[in-house]
């Protein structure tokens, strides 16, 4: 445990269990304090964060990889929060909980980045499971709680697999810490690990495994499925692979690593497949995540040092775009009140700003080059043709070709054309509303602009 | 002497592993899946035991065994009250009803 | 030998108990058969502590869960008429993986367990300190998915009673 | 670079500038002035026409003259006999029009007209003037661009624009292979100046040949030889008179033929299979010429047509690569100018008096414009080679040149063609001049005098250079070959009663009898040459020319045409690869896969299950 990032996840544990005494009084003031518990949270981490990047040399980072993804973590999550209390979480859930969920979730996923020991990793996955699902069923419409539904038998099972792995790894290493495990490869550890790994993409939700995260992404209410695509099915499962997959170094890695880019490269093609026809903004968004999930995995699947940092990157960028994409989806399903693509249309010239974040976030998701997603995905794509993968490496630039192909479509379909005639007398969300989506797609276009100072700091995680 | 109860532990992991993974896959009624679940988390508390007494550090293997339960508790509380929630709106237990999300 | 055999055959009975019977009831109590096999098992492996954790909830506290959720959706149990099929063919299916997994799993595990690290100093740290000190993230842990359990129950039902008003 | 004074390049310099510089003026001179216009142009061409004749009496032999271009490239521009001689008949010829045009009426727009006139003069006397091949391709091609503003101009009809773009195409087209043919001059022989190339003439190897027929078509386009003349005649129908009377009829020949001469005398050594595909053109030129011209009811296109076969004459005379043959071509080049610019010039002058075209509603003319008609019987004569004019003893030395070289076949054809010439000459005096008056013609007075002057002075000339055949010979023909390279060494010119004449005598006899039997069975003048027009096999090949079969033009737009809707259909192919089946193929499949969520929790169960086993079981499959 890496003691001095301690704080990061004890705060936000306190906070939210002191939230239900706050909220006798007055909910409103339950409401700021969580607020302002994730705030503070993200400010430290933030300033932490540019300074070791404009002064790489002054600060020495402990450990890069776990300050960034608690900096990933905590801009989600604050964007989330407070995003939903301009949402009216009120009306469809008790809020003291649902902020002292979303507390626990950031505290059980900075401690889940922390942590060096693998069974505590699977131990904080189940923290993670246990408030996110509860977190789904915050909508009141009847799809919530099937969502919640699936995602519980769906991926639940999964830590068993995990368990299994584990005990493997126990019966064959001296302790169960990363450090350790690490230096003495040995093949019923490597078993056990390739376990756990198989046990983390089903949580991961890609491909053969990937049928929870449709359902549960069109079903959950739309600021929980942002906080879901953004941060938690990565954290919660791709995090854990690409911290095996740093172990796994010195491992040998032939038949796993085969498995990762058989998977990932599936994932690739029928997200990317999968999303044309789709008639429901948010499932065709999850299909988009699918597909770019397997962007992440293939990164991981190389098992080289080029390949890990471009699934952090990819991992980070694609955090932010996808939350930008869903928050806009949430903004457009409280204005119109339907996510169906085939009612809405000419939403550009109602709700201009949502109109055009989602369009630089669409276009950062299928790479187009001046924005940061398109910086990953070249790192991916790099890091499969060094290791040999090349048919793989086609098949990645093709399919996100085809997501540049659904995203245009859904964008012409959804933002231009004619102003459908039941959307006329729709206004812009309040501004508050939008605050977090700009934010966001400011953070896409400056992480594009200043790729070189991102990379040159990604890469001392390996 | 003690490496002969590991495979034979292994083997009767599958076992149980397997019956309740065919409850989960066949049953229809949401309880029925839950009790499916627990057999399969009983296999991985057994797994946990052998592997705890191949290597005879038992101790460890107790700790793990009994965050494993607490865990294992918590979780099947939280199912059982979703389970309650859903039949309290859609009146129903059967998850083949729960499908109209598709496509 | 023989009691490590007969363990796992009350364990074997119980699951697959829980499996094929029609009534929910029933099952439940397999189920907790089941776990008391296992306790027994965990005595067998002399794991005092995880065997009573074991009967005392898995046994009481789940079973109790499991029959109080049956009978809050009583009358729902007839109207699922489940064709009895699906659990009559188990047994069959059962003997075949049996049958598979006898000849592939344990000469696989065999040679595996070769590579365990048996040169463990036995038992001298004392459970207690294993779990408070060397273990000590994952009591901080055990607190939060507590917490979370309770927020997440609270968070489930909070919206049925406005619901119902 | 000294401009006008005595030394023979200064005069040299005088038919290229002065014109260029008053044809922008002219462009200057405001709409209302009346004949300001004309009187400059006249003046001008008749300076160049001093200036040419004045470098006659100089002499000297190949004056050289160097203009620096960008420094680096020199311009030559050189005089030798054949040039001189080419020259003085350019300037004669525009002097001759500009005073001819000064009344026409339909030339389009005046201002244009002389424009265009003079600059034609700059680019004539710039092709015959200068040595460096580029620069000649220069002048050569800006000749096609007059050409088609000439048509153009001339009525806003739709059939007048087409016609300038057909003419416009043709000549492009022989222009740009003709280009082409000098790049692979300058290959090689690595330089493009025809005095040096002359030193050593190419030899009909490879590239030789193939260079040689590509400057050919250019030269045969220009001249107006058989395949390509085919926009002479749709000219003749829709442009005036006057750019008839100047450029089909007397600058085209000259220039073709003059670099005809060039190029098979003089930069080429050419073999014999060449010099008798030459000659098979010439003969086919101007039998089915004639042929055509015969059955012809207007006035120009006839004409046109024997333009377009005298043309054939001309090349057998330079083909035979004899001296007598070569002093043949030349002659009956100066000659045919000479009587079928007089012959359009008539053709205009009764088109401005009576407005009509069409010869069956002429006749009677005689009485009423004597002048015109006493012109076209002298020039009429004189193209079919009646003895005491040109005609007939530039015929004479082209059939003793084809003769010589011993294919009495080719003779034979140029026998035919001039019975049948002046059989269609008898036909068109007798329906225009002869005849019966027609009412509407009564008040038909004789064309004003700016017209009937070039006609006088064109038909004078014919006589003068008929009766005194060797003053044009000794003086002007026979330096020009010399200087070529070929020494006559008989005497030229002068009148020998042999069997020629008797044969020229028949020949006149003959078409007369054509024509007095036409008369009698069809007993309308213009009708005289029905009998050949519906002959059993002749009317057939008529009918096919009529539709335009053996015009290169029509046969192109119709191949061009059939190959654009081939590549049409390409292009949807492709389109329909690369556009519709992608597209279909991902909608097929993202369907199959969203058929595929079927939502039921149980089957996604399943199909994790199997995964899951699939997977443990490839990653126990290690062997170690």
């Amino acid at each position: 445990m890496v003691i001095d990032l301690l704080s990061y996840s004890l705060i936000p544990m306190f906070s939210s269990l002191a939230l239900p005494f706050f909220a006798k009084k007055n909910i409103r003031i339950a409401i700021i304090l969580a607020n302002v518990a994730l705030l503070s949270g993200f400010i430290n981490i933030s300033y932490l964060i540019i300074n070791s990047i404009t002064k790489p040399d002054i600060i020495p980072i402990i450990d890069p990889l776990t300050v960034f993804l608690i900096f990933t973590i905590y801009t989600v999550a604050l964007a989330i929060s407070f995003f939903s209390t301009y949402y009216g979480i009120e009306k469809e859930a008790n809020p003291i909980s649902y902020y002292s969920l979303i507390l626990l979730s950031v505290s059980a996923m900075t401690s889940l980045v922390m942590v060096r020991d693998l069974f505590s990793l699977y131990l904080f996955v189940e923290i993670l499971a246990v408030c996110s699902f509860a977190l789904i069923t915050s909508d009141i419409k009847s799809n919530s709680i099937e969502a919640a539904i699936k995602y519980f038998f769906l991926t639940f099972p999964a830590s068993i697999l995990i368990i299994l792995g584990i005990s493997l790894v126990l019966a064959s290493q001296k302790a169960l810490d990363f450090e350790i495990i690490s230096v003495s490869t040995n093949i019923m550890t490597m078993i056990g690990l390739s376990f756990v790994i198989i046990g983390f993409l089903i949580k991961s939700g890609v491909v053969p495994f990937h049928f929870w995260t449709l359902d549960v992404y069109q079903g959950a209410s739309s600021p929980i499925s942002a906080y879901l695509a953004g941060i938690i099915t990565k954290i919660g499962g791709i995090y854990a692979i690409i911290k095996i997959s740093i172990i796994m170094k010195y491992y040998p890695v032939e038949t796993i690593s085969s498995i990762l880019l058989f998977t990932s490269i599936l994932t690739i093609l029928i997200g990317a497949f999968g999303a044309i026809a789709q008639k429901d903004m948010k499932r065709m968004l999850a299909y988009s995540s699918i597909s770019q999930m397997g962007y992440i995995l293939a990164g991981v699947s190389t098992f080289s040092s080029t390949g890990i940092i471009a699934a952090v990157f990819h991992l980070f960028n694609h955090a932010t775009f996808k939350t930008v994409l869903f928050l806009n989806s949430a903004c457009i399903e409280k204005q119109t009140g339907t996510t169906n693509m085939t009612e809405l249309k000419g939403l550009e010239k109602k709700m201009p700003i949502t109109s055009w974040t989602s369009i630089i976030a669409s276009m950062s998701t299928a790479g187009i080059p001046p924005l940061s997603g398109f910086w990953s995905k070249i790192l991916v794509i790099i890091a499969l043709w060094q290791v040999g993968y090349i048919k793989s490496a086609i098949i990645a630039i093709i399919a996100s070709i085809i997501t540049l192909g659904y995203f245009v479509l859904m964008q012409r379909k959804v933002f231009f054309g004619k102003l459908a005639e039941k959307l006329t007398e729709i206004k812009e969300v309040e501004s508050p509303l939008l605050l977090p989506v700009i934010i966001m797609s400011l953070m896409i276009i400056l992480a594009g602009i200043y790729v070189t100072y991102i990379y040159s700091y990604l890469e001392k995680i390996m | 002497m003690q490496n002969i109860y590991f495979p034979l532990d292994w083997f009767f992991i599958t076992l149980i592993f397997f019956s309740g993974a065919y409850c989960m896959i066949v049953s229809k009624n949401i309880i029925k899946l839950l009790i499916g679940f627990e057999i399969i988390s009983k296999a991985s508390i057994i797994a946990i035991i052998t592997s705890g007494y191949l290597i005879s550090n038992i101790n460890l293997a107790q700790s793990i065994i009994i965050v494993m339960i607490l865990v294992e508790a918590v979780v099947i509380a939280t199912g059982l009250a979703l389970v309650v929630k859903s039949y309290r709106i859609n009146k129903t237990i059967d998850i083949t009803k729960l499908s109209n999300m598709k496509g | 030998m023989i009691l490590y055999v007969l363990i796992y055959l009350v364990i074997i009975v119980g699951v697959v108990g829980a499996v094929i019977s029609k009534k929910l009831l029933n099952s439940a109590i397999m189920l907790a058969i089941a776990s008391i096999g296992i306790s027994l098992l965990l005595f067998g492996y002399s794991a005092p502590w995880a065997a009573v954790f074991e009967l005392s909830v898995c046994a009481g506290l789940i079973t109790v869960l499991f029959i109080s959720a049956v009978s809050l959706v009583k009358n729902e149990e007839d109207t699922t008429k489940e064709k009895q099929i699906k659990y009559s063919i188990f047994p069959l299916i059962m003997s075949a993986v049996v049958i598979l997994s006898s000849i592939f799993i344990p000469e696989y595990f065999e040679k595996l367990s070769s590579y365990a690290n048996t040169t463990q100093n036995g038992n001298e740290l004392k459970i207690g300190d294993i779990i408070w000190s060397i273990r000590g993230i994952d009591v901080i842990a055990q607190i939060m998915l507590l917490a979370g359990g309770v927020f997440a129950i609270k968070h489930i039902f909070s919206y049925v009673k406005k619901q119902e008003e | 670079m000294n401009l006008i004074n005595s030394t023979p390049t200064g005069i040299m310099m005088i038919p290229l500038i002065i014109p260029l510089i008053c044809a922008i003026l002219i462009l200057f001179i405001s709409e209302k002035t009346r004949y300001v216009r004309e009187f400059f142009s006249v003046i001008v061409t008749a300076v160049s026409l001093w200036a040419a004749i004045k470098l006659f009496k100089i002499g000297g032999d190949n004056l050289e003259l160097v203009f620096s271009w960008f420094s680096s490239h020199k311009l030559h521009f050189k005089l030798d006999y054949l040039s001189m001689f080419l020259l003085f008949s350019v300037s004669m010829f525009s002097f001759l029009i500009s005073i001819y045009s000064i009344s026409i009426p339909n030339k389009g727009n005046p201002k244009i007209f002389y424009f265009l006139l003079l600059l034609t003069q700059v680019a004539s006397s710039g092709v015959v003037l200068s040595d460096n091949l580029l620069l000649m391709l220069f002048f050569w091609e800006s000749m096609v661009i007059f050409l088609y503003i000439f048509i153009y101009i001339s009525s806003n009809s739709q059939q007048t624009k087409s016609t300038a773009l057909k003419t416009f195409l043709i000549n492009g087209i022989a222009d740009i292979s003709m280009m082409i043919g000098i790049a692979m001059i300058y290959y090689i022989t690595s330089t493009l100046s025809i005095s040096e190339i002359s030193k050593t003439k190419i030899i009909m190897t490879g590239w030789g040949t193939l260079s040689f027929f590509l400057i050919l078509i250019g030269t045969l386009t220009k001249a107006g030889a058989f395949p390509f003349h085919t926009w002479i005649p749709q000219a003749a129908l829709y442009s005036n008179a006057s750019f008839m009377a100047y450029i089909p009829a007397a600058i085209d020949k000259l220039l073709g033929i003059y670099f005809l001469a060039r190029i098979s005398l003089h930069i080429f050594q050419i073999n014999l299979s060449v010099q008798i595909i030459l000659m098979i053109i010439a003969s086919i030129t101007i039998i089915a010429a004639v042929m055509m011209a015969l059955i012809q009811t207007d006035y120009k296109r006839l004409l046109s047509y024997h333009a377009v076969s005298q043309t054939g004459y001309m090349i057998l005379g330079i083909s035979t690569l004899n001296p007598i043959g070569i002093a043949g071509g030349l002659f009956h080049m100066i000659n045919h100018a000479t009587y079928k610019s007089c012959l359009f010039m008539t053709a205009g002058s009764v088109e401005r008096q009576t407005q009509i075209n069409d010869i069956s509603k002429l006749g009677g003319l005689f009485w009423k414009m004597p002048a015109t008609a006493i012109c076209f019987i002298i020039s009429a004569a004189a193209i079919s080679g009646i003895a005491p004019l040109n005609g007939y003893f530039s015929k004479e030395l082209v059939y003793k040149g084809t003769l010589n070289t011993g294919y009495t076949i080719f003779f034979y054809a140029a026998e035919i063609g001039s019975v049948l010439t002046l059989a269609s000459f008898l036909k068109l005096g007798h329906s225009v001049f002869f005849g019966k008056l027609n009412d509407n013609l009564k008040g038909t007075k004789e064309a004003p005098l700016t017209i009937l002057l070039p006609m006088i002075a064109l038909s004078c000339i014919c006589i003068i250079f008929g009766f005194g055949a060797h003053l044009p010979l000794s003086k002007l023909i026979q330096p020009s070959i010399v200087s070529i390279g070929y020494i006559p060494h008989t005497e030229l010119s002068g009148f020998h009663l042999d069997n020629l004449f008797l044969i020229s005598i028949t020949i006149i006899i003959f078409s007369l009898t054509l024509h007095i039997s036409g008369f009698s069975i069809y007993g309308k003048p213009y009708k005289t040459s029905d009998h050949i027009h519906y002959a059993p096999i002749i009317k057939n090949i008529y009918q096919l020319a009529e539709k335009g079969y053996f015009d290169l033009y029509e046969i192109f737009k119709r191949i061009f045409k059939s190959l654009a809707n081939i590549l049409f259909k390409i292009d949807r192919f492709f389109d329909i690869v690369i556009d519709k089946i992608p597209s279909n193929i991902s909608i097929i499949f993202s369907s199959q896969i969203s058929y595929i969520h079927r939502g039921i929790y149980n089957y996604y169960m399943l199909a994790i299950f199997i995964f899951v086993v699939v997977y443990l079981m490839y990653l126990g499959g290690i062997k170690w």
